[in-house]
């Protein structure tokens, strides 16, 4: 009999995130006995390029899909495709507007990014001057983390003032506004980054600068836990991304064996600092 | 005084499908070589709807390279095609959406749009003397930035226009042929591009264009408005880059702000495969539309064979460079 | 004055037998011989087309022949490249120019070859200078060895292209219309040169269609047709009637010298023009049906004051009527359509579009007029007058579709005045019309410009060659540093009071 | 007979930093304007502390300005200095990290590999005949995937040989004079550039380089073997990507694979802005450095403002044609 196959399409593929899921993927198909490939376009802006990846895999008449859509509304009639040729889709990271996936694999960067802002808040004493540095200003992902973090800080924190939301895509180009950001604000006391790259950035700035100000990350990474552990960041938050990447292969198969599944499967996310990130369920989510 | 030696006439060069042009479209050959070599190591890749899929994934690419292409022939550079393409699918958002107005009104505010802000860089070039690498790298940024701005970075959808779709998505072709379904999309592509062919070989401002792109002072010499026309043919690069914006608009249903950027060099990499040459003065439509096709058979195949991501990007590489050279090969043969 | 030297040294250095060489469309050589001998002017003669400039490519190594036998030193050779060309000491001038315009003379003249220092890294710029100006020394001519070439007028570029040739010490040097740029005291410090030359024991090819230059230095003269061998005379005992006659296949009629009458009323007047120091205080006009010559030294600012009528370049202060009506020219388009055309003087940078066909060439300036509703290009339109204007200049092209970078020096040339005359205006201006033309076609040009004048254009003629503007000019205007020295009457002109005139210097004056 | 006129001689163009190679460098102006505004509208912008910030975030940029200086004035265009950077990077972090060599060979294994990439770009482009533009396009494409094939795509640190840090991110200043706080990555840059520019201006390579720029065939029929300088002109620009590829790595103690792409455009941008030529045989290396400090100066000024993200895009975009329209200006004056 043929071989089983699901293509896997993510939003990127080069991020360290990204990678961490691919790891999960790899090890679920592994255990699944079935063969994945794993794609995603260049940037998270690319929707018609992802489009495209997605009609390239519906060609090659695969067992299963996973997909984590760029945009929840646009990539519903290229998914149609895949329903009507009888594909089963599974959809992670973030969903689509549409019951076409059986599932969701998802993580809620909202409430994610607001654990964030609780560790910076409370670091800070609930009051005083804040600043985040965000990855990207239209995903999906950039968006939620920035909102998550945002809304909790209005909601639960009236005496913090957020003075300033930067956007930077890359480490290096993170370290200059971060620094840009310390200079305008002498008196900050804290800032957030969005993502890897972000608190990579984060920690290389407050380094350079020496800057004592509370510091909190967003994934993983050796630069970023190390500065955790370190204390030059006080902590990060992590979501599980191979956690994500086995369950999306998981739920394929079991689809295919006919179990039903639930419509959605929170992977979670953890909070992580010097503290409990060696904890053995905190760092089993963590990656280098 | 003896007589000149008048040689058997060479056929003359205008038309889009004549003799000629496909001669000098020897990219064709490179095309032909992917489809063949795909079609025998990807499996699926040789079957209708992949060559859907691959016209469809064409279509944005290559209305932008046509647009790049005017701009190139008359020896300049257009960076700014990728983001205008977002503006512009962002102003038809704003009319369709945000504004209410009807269909035709956000097609054309989209296209015109796109000239104006074309001719902007024009302006920049033939009047302020600014490189056209840096006019446009500079207007690249500006569309960026204003397609934000205008969108509150945020998609614009089209959800009160259930016709928008049908521009890039639909397919008129199945209404009169059941079974041959050809995405609208690729349809506008081919008309822009018959449109620009057209244009290029028998308009006035496709001689100048030529004339610009092989000698500007020389044309300028012979009382040649300069100024204006290069002002035109950017114009007419952003007015293409509109229907660019209208295709991959109505394809996601929706304007996204954030797209765009690294589009430009993929058109500029498909007008060169067709043989456009970057010192201006030689090109054709029709060159960069295989070039357009090259770039995604490429792409689809090697995701059809399911190669590795980041093997995928240093093949492209290659077989980017390959293609230009097995094009110089043969032309030089011809 | 002649200098023949009639202890030549037969045996040849260079030897070219039975040459071929064919393009697409075009049989450029057939069956052409050529020999120098060591210490000779070899003067190599022909119409526009005949093959002149590619059978010296084929002896530099520039091209490489389809059939025949190079030989060098009576051994045949393959000369597959230029540097085995320089490498076996022969050299050559091109016909159009070859430098590095962002790079200044010195490093032009010594480019691929640079003296060195510091372990072969680094160019020893202070000697490269020293010897740059040695060189310009013994040419006699003022340049500035650290002067950019692309800042310079084409007849420095020319100059600066002649002491690189020189500079190789070659034993063989080819020159491809050396002088199509200069003027007579530049010409006159070249011969000197060549004479030096020869007394070293140098060959010297030597192309040129100015016939008295042949007759004072040419030892031997070759005369080509078509791409082949004519045959071989003496300088010396050849008159050069027979020489023309062997070029063009037909005597040709003498010339007559222009008249001061039949000018008709003023059509353009110029006063008070000014820009910087290069055209100073310039004012005349010209008349309906008068042909007005424009003489002076490399340099007089003849072609600046040509580009500032034509709106090419800005200028600080003057004014323009054409017509007797004041008007401002910020471009050249406001030119032309005023009815002023301006053949420049550089054809290659300036006049064609070497990358389109000859028919888009000749129709270039006139395209608006073949159009259908102001948009769509009447090609067969533009086929026909491409065809008629190549017929009536006798342009040699396979086709009015072949590029022009493809045509011969002087068919480019004649393809640019076809440009002009297609357009039609009423004021032309003509910066050395018959640069690199052959004697046949200069003087049907001649003819044509006159038969211009008569149907009633108003011309200017800009030329470095004196002959030329005796033979065309009604009035000739003078000019020096940038100002009018002088008007003379063409009738009574001579090549001496235009000499004074054009040396009227500031200095001398004051 | 009488002399013909000798213009005044013009000052002489040789070092890099004479009075004329200044003049030429106009773009120095809009510096001094940028600097000014912002000091005058972004608090606390005008302090040492942050004039450092300038320095550091220009390094990179700066040194592959640079690199792709060389190639513009040879009448070329590098597009793969971005992510060669990376790659070369990548490639000091498997010496470094997974060989565990000692630190200099990490450093010019970097350097000579860029070189080794590069002089396969000048290959391509000399011997295949590959238009600049492609070639290096295929290589940016080739670097980058081989950069993630390398890494595993992930990111390799420098944990293991704690002096890496210093390259760019210590201070010998400091040491020499206390409170002197300059970054050596800032060191490195201006390294870089006085020996690029003696290269430039008194080298063999550089006046071939220039010869390239100005008229190539020129070159050819004067016996300069035009293809291995070309090479070597590549090979040059890769080399001194290597040199960026160390500084970016150093500096954020890890060669991160995916970084890179689009550092191109802002490299060659920092060249034309200083004053080099697209066209070719135009350029001063401290016009490149100038241009890559208002770069950053502009980035950090309006990141210091707190300006909106799109607009920021809008206005870069508009400050870089303003300042080429400066730079044009005053070049004419001058
Ligand atoms: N590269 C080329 N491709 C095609 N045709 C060419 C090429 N070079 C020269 N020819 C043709 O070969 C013929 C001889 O040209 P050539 O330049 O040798 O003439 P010439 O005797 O030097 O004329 P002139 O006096 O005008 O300089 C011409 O018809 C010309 O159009
Ligand atoms: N772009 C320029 N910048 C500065 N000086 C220039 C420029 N072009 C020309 N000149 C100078 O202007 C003067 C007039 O040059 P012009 O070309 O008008 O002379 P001409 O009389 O036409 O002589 P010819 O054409 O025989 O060289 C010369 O001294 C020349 O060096
Ligand atoms: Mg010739
Ligand atoms: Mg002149």
């Amino acid at each position: 009999a043929q071989e089983t196959y699901f293509p896997i399409i993510a939003k990127g593929f080069s991020h360290q995130f990204w990678q961490a899921v691919k790891l999960g993927a790899e090890s679920a198909a592994e255990r699944n006995g079935v063969s994945i490939t794993f794609e995603g376009p260049n940037t998270e802006a690319e929707i018609d390029k992802q489009t495209d990846i997605l009609n390239a895999a519906i060609a090659k008449k695969p067992q299963g899909l996973g997909f984590a859509a760029l945009d929840s509304q646009a990539q519903v009639p290229a998914l149609q495709k895949a329903a009507d040729a009888g594909i089963p889709i599974v959809a992670f990271d973030s969903g689509v507007e549409s019951d076409l996936p059986l599932t969701t694999c998802t993580t809620d960067n909202m409430a994610a990014a607001a654990a964030g802002a609780d560790g910076l808040a409370k670091a800070i004493g609930e009051e005083g001057e804040v600043a985040a540095v965000i990855h990207d200003q239209t995903s999906a992902t950039g968006i939620g983390r920035r909102d998550g973090f945002l809304n909790r800080l209005a909601e639960a924190y009236p005496n913090i003032t957020v003075v300033d939301v930067q956007y930077a895509n890359d480490a290096l180009k993170a370290t200059e506004t971060i620094k840009a950001i310390l200079q305008a604000h002498p008196n900050l006391k804290g800032i957030f980054a969005s993502n890897e790259g972000a608190a990579i950035g984060l920690a290389v700035a407050l380094k350079e600068t020496g800057s004592g100000i509370v510091g909190v990350g967003f994934d993983s990474g050796k630069t970023q836990k190390d500065a955790v552990r370190a204390g030059e960041l006080l902590g990060s938050i992590t979501q599980n991304p191979v956690g994500i990447g086995e369950c999306v292969v998981d739920s394929l198969a079991k689809a295919l064996a006919g179990e039903t599944l639930p419509t959605t499967i929170d992977t979670g996310f953890y909070w992580y600092d010097a503290t409990n990130m060696d904890s053995p369920e905190i760092a089993a989510v963590l990656y280098d | 005084m003896t007589e000149t030696t008048l040689a058997p006439a060479a056929p003359e060069k205008t038309g889009f499908l004549t003799v000629a042009t496909l001669q000098k479209a020897v990219a064709f050959v490179v095309l032909i070589l992917l489809l063949g070599f795909f079609s025998l190591f990807a499996p699926n890749f040789a079957q209708w709807s992949n060559m859907v899929n691959i016209m469809q994934a064409t279509a944005v690419n290559g209305v932008l390279g046509v647009a790049v292409t005017f701009v190139i022939i008359s020896a300049g550079i257009d960076l700014s095609v990728g983001t205008m393409m977002t503006l512009t699918a962002v102003i038809a958002g704003l009319i369709l959406t945000n504004a209410g107005l009807p269909l035709p009104f956000g097609v054309v505010g989209a296209m015109l749009f796109g000239g104006f802000m074309g001719a902007i860089s024009g302006a920049c070039i033939a009047k302020l003397k600014i490189p056209p690498f840096i006019a446009t790298l500079g207007m690249m940024q500006i569309a960026r930035g204003l397609a934000l701005v205008f969108s509150g970075a945020k998609p614009i959808y089209f959800n009160d226009t259930p016709s928008y779709y049908y521009i890039s998505s639909g397919s008129v072709i199945t209404r009169l042929i059941p079974g041959l379904e050809v995405p609208n999309g690729v349809l506008v592509m081919f008309g822009v591009a018959i449109a620009a062919a057209v244009i290029l070989n028998r308009s006035i401002l496709g001689r100048y264009i030529f004339a610009l792109g092989s000698n500007e002072e020389a044309a300028r010499l012979s009382g040649v408005n300069v100024d204006m026309w290069k002002i035109v043919t950017y114009g007419l690069s952003g007015l293409i880059c509109g229907v660019g914006g209208l295709l991959i608009s109505s394809r996601l249903n929706s304007a996204q702000p954030a797209l765009g950027l690294g589009y430009e060099l993929d058109a500029i990499a498909a007008a060169v495969i067709g043989g456009t040459s970057l010192s201006g003065g030689r090109g054709t439509i029709l060159g960069t539309i295989i070039g357009a096709f090259i770039m995604s058979v490429l792409t689809n195949g090697l995701r059809v064979m399911g190669v590795q991501e980041e093997w995928k990007i240093v093949i492209t590489g290659i077989i980017i460079i390959a293609a230009v050279y097995v094009d110089t090969v043969l032309r030089k043969k011809a | 004055m002649n200098v023949h030297d009639h202890s030549l040294d037969p045996k040849p250095v260079v030897e070219l037998l039975g040459i071929e060489k064919s393009f697409p469309g075009v049989r450029a050589l057939h069956n052409a011989h050529f020999d120098l001998r060591r210490g000779e002017v070899h003067a190599l003669m022909g119409e526009n087309g005949a093959g002149k400039s590619t059978l010296m490519k084929v002896l530099t190594g520039v091209y490489q022949p389809d059939a025949g036998e190079i030989r060098v030193d009576d051994a045949v050779v393959a000369m597959h490249s230029p540097q085995l060309a320089q490498g076996m000491g022969i050299s050559i001038i091109h016909q159009e120019l070859f430098l590095m315009n962002h790079l200044t003379a010195a490093q032009n003249i010594f480019i691929g070859r640079e003296p060195r220092r510091g372990m072969g890294l680094f160019v020893d710029e202070a000697k490269m200078k020293a010897d740059a100006a040695a060189i310009f020394r013994r040419m006699k001519v003022d340049i500035d060895p650290a002067g950019e070439v692309g800042e310079m007028t084409v007849a420095r570029q020319q100059l600066v292209e002649i002491a690189k040739a020189l500079s190789y010490e070659a034993r063989v040097l080819v020159m491809d219309e050396p002088t199509s740029a200069l003027n007579g005291t530049e010409v006159e410090h070249l011969f000197e040169i060549i004479r030096d030359l020869k007394a070293q024991g140098v060959g010297i090819v030597y192309i040129t269609h100015k016939m008295d230059e042949v007759k004072r230095i040419a030892d031997r003269i070759t005369v080509m047709r078509d791409g082949e061998f004519i045959e071989t005379l003496p300088a010396a005992e050849t008159p050069m009637s027979t020489v023309i006659s062997l070029m063009v296949g037909r005597e040709l009629t003498d010339h007559t010298r222009a008249s001061g009458a039949g000018a008709g009323e003023e059509v353009l007047r110029v006063s008070g023009l000014n820009r910087g120091s290069i055209i100073r205080d310039v004012s005349f006009a010209l008349r309906k049906g008068e042909i007005l010559g424009f003489a002076g030294l490399m340099g007089a600012g003849r072609t600046e004051v040509a580009r500032a009528v034509f709106g090419a370049d800005p200028v600080d202060a003057g004014e323009i009527r054409v017509h007797g009506k004041p008007c401002r020219i910020a471009s050249p388009r406001d030119a032309v359509a005023r009815g002023i055309a301006y053949l420049s003087e550089d054809r290659k940078h300036f006049g064609l579009v070497t990358g389109m066909s000859v028919r888009d060439n000749i129709t270039m300036a006139s395209w608006t007029r073949f159009t259908q509703n102001r948009i769509w290009m009447k090609d067969g339109a533009l086929a026909e007058v491409a065809k008629e204007y190549v017929a009536r200049l006798k342009v040699k092209t396979p086709t009015i579709a072949q590029e022009t970078r493809l045509l011969s020096g002087g068919n480019q040339q004649k393809v640019v005045i076809a440009k002009w005359l297609l357009r039609d205006c009423d004021i032309l201006i003509f910066d050395e019309p018959t640069r690199g033309i052959d004697v046949g076609a200069k003087s049907e040009i001649y003819e044509m410009l006159k038969e211009l004048a008569r149907q009633g254009k108003a011309i200017i003629v800009i030329s470095s060659e004196l002959e030329e503007i005796l033979r065309l000019s009604q009035r000739i205007l003078v000019m020096c540093e940038g100002r009018i020295t002088g008007e003379i009457d063409g009738a009574t002109a001579t090549q001496e009071s235009i000499m004074t005139l054009a040396t009227q210097r500031d200095s001398e004056a004051a």
